[in-house]
């Protein structure tokens, strides 16, 4: 037919007010019909220079600021960033402290990927019923973090040398209930939708990465290893003792977005299996190093790096032996995650872009920091 | 656990591929030089032994003097990470041969480099202001955007205890 | 025909289909042109339900409504010269004389018929004799009008040709 | 024949249409002629949307979709407004029509303004020739389901109006979708109607819940394939949700509504449901006996059974809504041409070869239930090899992803298992 018929392109915007951007987000689409035949990405709507801000503070003022990059993982960003000041200041995190994190970044991950799961059925169209269910599940993880750090979504907890309060009596049965009730919730989301054949014709083959596409965008996390590259830094550079608890890396077969998705319900499982590990060999003792407010590390540079929920976050600090950052980068996943948003839409329709866009699992507030 | 290397391992690195591509090593980094940059950079991901083959990280760094564009580059099946730096002199127009070409992920981050801090990447196949719009006045993360007259930092001042930034080593143009 | 009621339903379709049609002629929008047309096959279609042919009512409205008008409207939405106006073109005055001989056979038909007044429907409609009748005697005004179909299903293609096409396709 | 009335006491409250007929009756003698049908119209129309448009626009679609849906995604849905938030619809319908219609500038005004209007009336009309009892019938016509068929094509043209007046790239892509659909879902639908028609031998709907009477068997039974293409053609008519490309509001924020609000917003909406309600109707007449249920109509009115039979089978459509992804538009259009066309044309092969053995035994009655068993493991046959010849093979790839302890380069996909 597209021979016979003749159609105009025109440029159709999916943005920024658009209810699958997940924010103010925009890619500006050029279409044939409603195929997609060139995209170009608008963004820095929610940019607050963070880096700016970050110069201007000591570092501990900063780590509120970390909240506020990805607020859907804001204990990802605060361990991140804890690490690159620790790591410049040559600060030791005591055991409880490091399992305290450990436990905390996972759950993070729970809920984080919970929002992406959900959401990223409601892009396919799946009309709001797995976005409430996993928002069902993510409540009882926002109850764990309000009960630790009195925070649900940007809690603040991580601090330099450790964390910021010692847990509560209450905080072991509600993980231990996370743990009970999680699997069955996950089992049930894998029945929903991996077997479905809708959903199965919606994102198997759309939206194909390549693995040497995949590395060479420098894309990280679970749009890695959804195309099969085995890249976990978890186990390839661990941090907070994460080299003493057994766990899988699930990677991918072919990098469309559905493998993507089964990458993100695996990690689920995973994550479950280091808290409940995490949790039975909790230790004792302090769980924090005193350091002082202003803190002055020496003139240096670090780079320190988390699997955060969303990929490689990394914190790339330079110290001039001042109380405050003298350059304070992050390397936010998401942003770099859409540097080949181009190669996988162009080609496809509008519907298979905005399943594509739902399979990166951007947070907008981390791409315009 | 990832290898860091150190600037001289990675300067060996590079020097046994491209000789003479090395202006100088730190402790954590090796300084490159900016016209034999893409060329090293290319030769380092195809050779096997070094295998840098994820860019994983690249920004501007301002050190009033000149600016520094960080590169950590990564390699997933020998496990380790390396820092390469390449220096830009000058304020006015400070020059960057862009690494697109050898990692496509460096374009965005370049772009973001170019729209705070000015740094202009030669060769980039669409150079624009990613986060902030077109014409807006400056580069926002330069040291010298909207300082006070004296180096005098806005906020640190006032907090208990600190002295203030040491006066720049370059005469800012106001 | 004959009461009140049905005398007032066909002034009113009367005077609904006219101004459709003269609609269809003075708008200057393409697609406006189609939705009066629209309008005016429901009126006609109104029509038939006053002769009491109520087949041919939803034939009128499943063929011409549901399935040409649709092609047409879909022929719009893919051509890129839709945005052009229903103006001046040099067809206008084939088109003229086209209307006036269809007009003067018209009144000659008219003139010449005699208008009785049509029964009561048919009282026995069922699929089984309208299968039959449209299967037998009225087989080939039945074929022509799925070849109506294809015609208006080829119409809306060659709607959307653009003139290098049809360049291309007069070189072949 | 039936008898004209159930009884001769127009007070016999097993069914309305005494009552109705019998004012009808009374004002023929003393009104002049004619006027009585234009009065019987206006009753009719006003009864329908009294009847069904305005409590099941309101109560069934908007309280009780909104009730069910909100019980599938565990949450609890309206319940502040009244007792059990009875009265939210009314709320809604006020706020809706506080609310500012906005029109946009460059839109073509009259077009916009007339859509909504456009849409509402055939929501009712559609009501005119659905018997929901014995003789409860607003319009006997004998080509009733050409008249539904007819009535039901014109909400795409209101919609289409809708898409594109509101010069709205999202508009215009719904309108367009919706243009494309219909083409496409048309036929089948027509084909799978076929299917009863020819079994029946009648075009009247009230025929055919006659022949369900006469018959005690369901057309469900006889053809469940019909049945099958007959719901996913008209869920993809009324842009429900595992189809509903149309106003795809995680694609084209809302499709051909985008640009729409308040009540003209709400007129589209509320007659969204109204369209699903009628076609629920729709199949329980053709497909589900009507208003009869085995018996059963004896003790209870009709009417009741048919409201039930309706609800019930709209219940299937907030089930798809609530639970499935939608389809590409694309992935559409090739089922409708490539797999639900090629079975209804199946369907009706083997309904008409049926339908001629019937013929030749004179319509025995026991046959019937035979064709019927014949025909619902024949439809399951003929959708598996329908999708075998296409080449469709049930995913064999495992939906877990691979596990792997180290980390390292690119893994290579081994053996699948």
């Amino acid at each position: 037919m597209s021979g016979i018929i003749k159609s105009e392109p025109f440029v159709i915007n999916i943005g920024p007010q658009h209810p699958s951007t997940h924010g103010v987000f925009r890619i500006k689409a050029t279409v044939d019909g409603e195929k997609v035949i060139d995209a170009e990405m608008v963004m820095g709507y929610l940019h607050r220079s963070m880096e700016k801000l970050a110069e201007e503070r000591t570092y501990t003022q900063n780590i509120p600021f970390t909240d506020r990059t990805d607020y859907l993982s804001s204990m990802s960003n605060n361990l991140g960033y804890c690490l690159a000041v620790e790591k410049l200041a040559g600060i030791e995190v005591p055991p409880r402290g490091n399992a305290i994190r450990v436990i905390m970044a996972e759950l993070q991950r729970l809920a984080s990927h919970c929002m992406a799961v959900g959401a990223f059925a409601n892009d396919t169209g799946a009309w709001q019923t797995p976005v409430m269910w996993a928002f069902r599940e993510r409540e009882k993880i926002l109850d764990i973090f309000e009960v630790t750090s009195g925070a649900r979504l940007t809690c603040n907890y991580m601090r330099i040398g450790g964390v910021a309060f010692d847990l509560r009596p209450e905080f072991e049965p509600m993980v231990r209930r996370v743990l009970r009730e999680f699997p069955p919730f996950i089992d049930e989301m894998e029945g929903l939708l991996s077997g479905n054949e809708i959903f199965i014709a919606r994102t198997r083959g759309v939206g194909v990465l390549s693995p040497e596409m995949a590395i060479n965008s420098s894309l990280s996390g679970p749009m890695l290893r959804g195309s099969g590259i085995a890249w976990d830094i978890r186990k390839a550079d661990p941090y907070c003792g994460y080299e003493q608890y057994d766990f899988d890396i699930p990677i991918g077969y072919n990098g469309d977005s559905y493998d993507r998705f089964i990458v993100r319900l695996e990690e689920m499982r995973q994550s479950l299996k280091i808290i409940q590990q995490a949790l039975d060999g909790l230790p004792g003792g302090p769980f924090r190093t005193e350091v002082p407010l202003a803190l002055r590390p020496p003139k240096g540079e670090a780079y320190a790096r988390i699997e955060s929920p969303r990929g490689e976050l990394g914190y790339y600090l330079v110290s001039d032996e001042s109380p405050a950052p003298y350059r304070f980068h992050i390397r936010p996943p998401s942003f770099i995650n859409l540097s080949a948003l181009k190669e996988m839409t162009v080609g496809g329709t509008v519907a298979d872009a905005i399943v594509v866009l739902g399979s990166i699992d951007i947070v907008v507030g981390e791409i315009d920091r | 656990m990832t290898r860091e290397l150190t600037g001289s391992e990675a300067a060996a690195l590079a020097e046994a591929l491209v000789p003479g591509s090395v202006a100088r090593t730190s402790e954590t980094a090796c300084y490159l030089k900016p016209e034999m940059l893409v060329e090293t950079l290319r030769a380092l991901r195809d050779d096997p032994a070094a295998n840098l083959v994820h860019l994983t990280n690249l920004c501007g760094v301002d050190y009033w003097d000149h600016f520094e564009v960080v590169y950590h580059i990564q390699s997933f099946e020998k496990n380790h990470l390396a820092c390469f730096k390449v220096e830009a002199w000058g304020r006015e127009k400070p020059e960057v041969p862009s690494v697109t070409p050898v990692y496509h992920g460096a374009w965005m981050q370049e772009c973001e480099a170019y729209d705070l801090f000015g740094i202009r990447f030669t060769g980039h196949p669409n150079l624009y202001r990613i986060l902030l719009w077109e014409g807006y006045p400056g580069w926002p993360l330069r040291k010298d955007f909207l300082a006070m007259p004296g180096g005098l930092q806005p906020g640190l001042g006032e907090f208990a205890g600190v002295a203030r930034r040491q006066e720049p080593p370059v005469k800012v143009v106001e | 025909m004959e009461g009140f009621g049905p005398s007032l339903a066909f002034w009113v379709l009367s005077a609904l289909t006219l101004i459709a049609a003269g609609g269809v002629m003075v708008s200057r929008n393409l697609l406006h042109a189609v939705l009066f047309l629209i309008l005016t096959f429901v009126g006609v279609a109104g029509f038939f339900v006053l002769l009491s042919a109520d087949f041919i009512a939803m034939a009128q409205v499943i063929i011409y409504v549901g399935a040409i008008a649709v092609l047409v409207l879909f022929a719009i939405l893919l051509t890129p010269r839709s945005g052009r106006d229903n103006g001046e073109t040099r067809w206008a005055l084939p088109g003229i004389l086209l209307a006036v001989c269809l007009a003067a056979i018209f009144l000659f038909v008219v003139h010449d018929t005699a208008w009785d007044t049509v029964g009561d429907a048919p009282a026995g409609l069922d699929a089984r004799a309208l299968g039959t009748a449209l299967l037998t005697t009225w087989v080939v005004p039945f074929e022509i009008a799925s070849v109506l179909l294809t015609a208006a299903l080829v119409g809306a293609i060659m709607l959307t040709r653009s003139p290098e096409e049809e360049a291309e396709d007069a070189l072949v | 024949m039936t008898p004209f009335l159930v009884s001769d006491k127009w007070y016999d409250i097993r069914d309305l249409g005494n009552l109705s007929r019998a004012i009808l009756e009374a004002a023929d003698r003393i009104l002049p002629f004619g006027v009585v049908y234009v009065l019987a119209a206006v009753l009719g129309f006003v009864a329908s949307f009294l009847l069904f448009v305005l409590p099941s626009q309101l109560f069934v679609g908007v309280y009780g979709e909104r009730r069910i849906i909100g019980r599938m995604q565990s949450r609890l849905g309206p319940n502040r407004v009244g007792p059990f938030g009875l009265l939210q619809p009314i709320a809604d319908a006020i706020k809706l029509i506080q609310k500012e219609a906005l029109t946009p500038t460059q839109a073509d005004r009259a077009v916009m303004y007339v859509a909504p209007i456009i849409f509402v009336m055939p929501a009712v009309l559609l009501w005119a020739v659905i018997p929901f009892g014995e003789n409860m019938v607003i319009a006997d016509i004998p080509v009733s389901l050409l008249y539904f068929l007819a009535v039901s094509s014109l909400p795409v043209i209101a919609t289409f109006m809708a898409g594109w007046s509101a010069n709205n790239k999202y508009s215009l892509f719904g309108a367009m979708r919706i243009v494309s659909m219909a083409i496409s879902y048309e036929s089948p639908l027509v084909l799978a109607l076929l299917g009863a028609v020819v079994v029946t031998g009648t075009i009247s709907l009230s025929g055919m819940v006659a022949w369900a009477d006469e018959f005690n068997i369901w057309m469900a039974f006889v053809q469940p394939l019909a049945l099958v293409i007959y719901f996913i053609c008209v869920s993809a008519e009324l842009n429900r949700t595992p189809v509903d490309i149309a106003e795809a509001e995680s694609e084209i924020v809302a499709g051909y509504l985008t640009e729409y609000s308040g009540m003209k917003w709400g007129l589209f909406y509320g007659m969204d449901i109204g369209y699903a309600l009628a076609a629920s109707g729709f199949a329980v007449t053709v497909f589900l006996g009507g208003w009869t249920f085995f018996g059963l109509e004896q003790w209870v009115p009709g009417w009741l059974i048919f409201i039930a039979k309706t609800h019930l089978f709209y219940f299937l459509f907030i089930w798809t809504r609530g639970t499935l992804p939608r389809l590409r538009a694309d992935q559409l259009m090739a089922f409708a041409w490539k797999f639900l066309l090629p079975l209804g044309v199946f369907n009706l092969l083997i309904v008409s070869t049926e339908r001629m053995l019937w013929a030749e035994q004179d319509y025995a009655k026991g046959l019937i239930y035979l064709f019927a068993l014949i025909n619902i493991v024949l439809s399951g046959a003929l959708v598996y090899a329908w999708a075998r010849f296409n080449g469709y093979r049930p995913e064999r790839t495992p939906t877990r992803p691979r596990l792997v302890k180290q980390v390292g380069g690119y893994i290579p996909i081994e053996e699948r298992p």
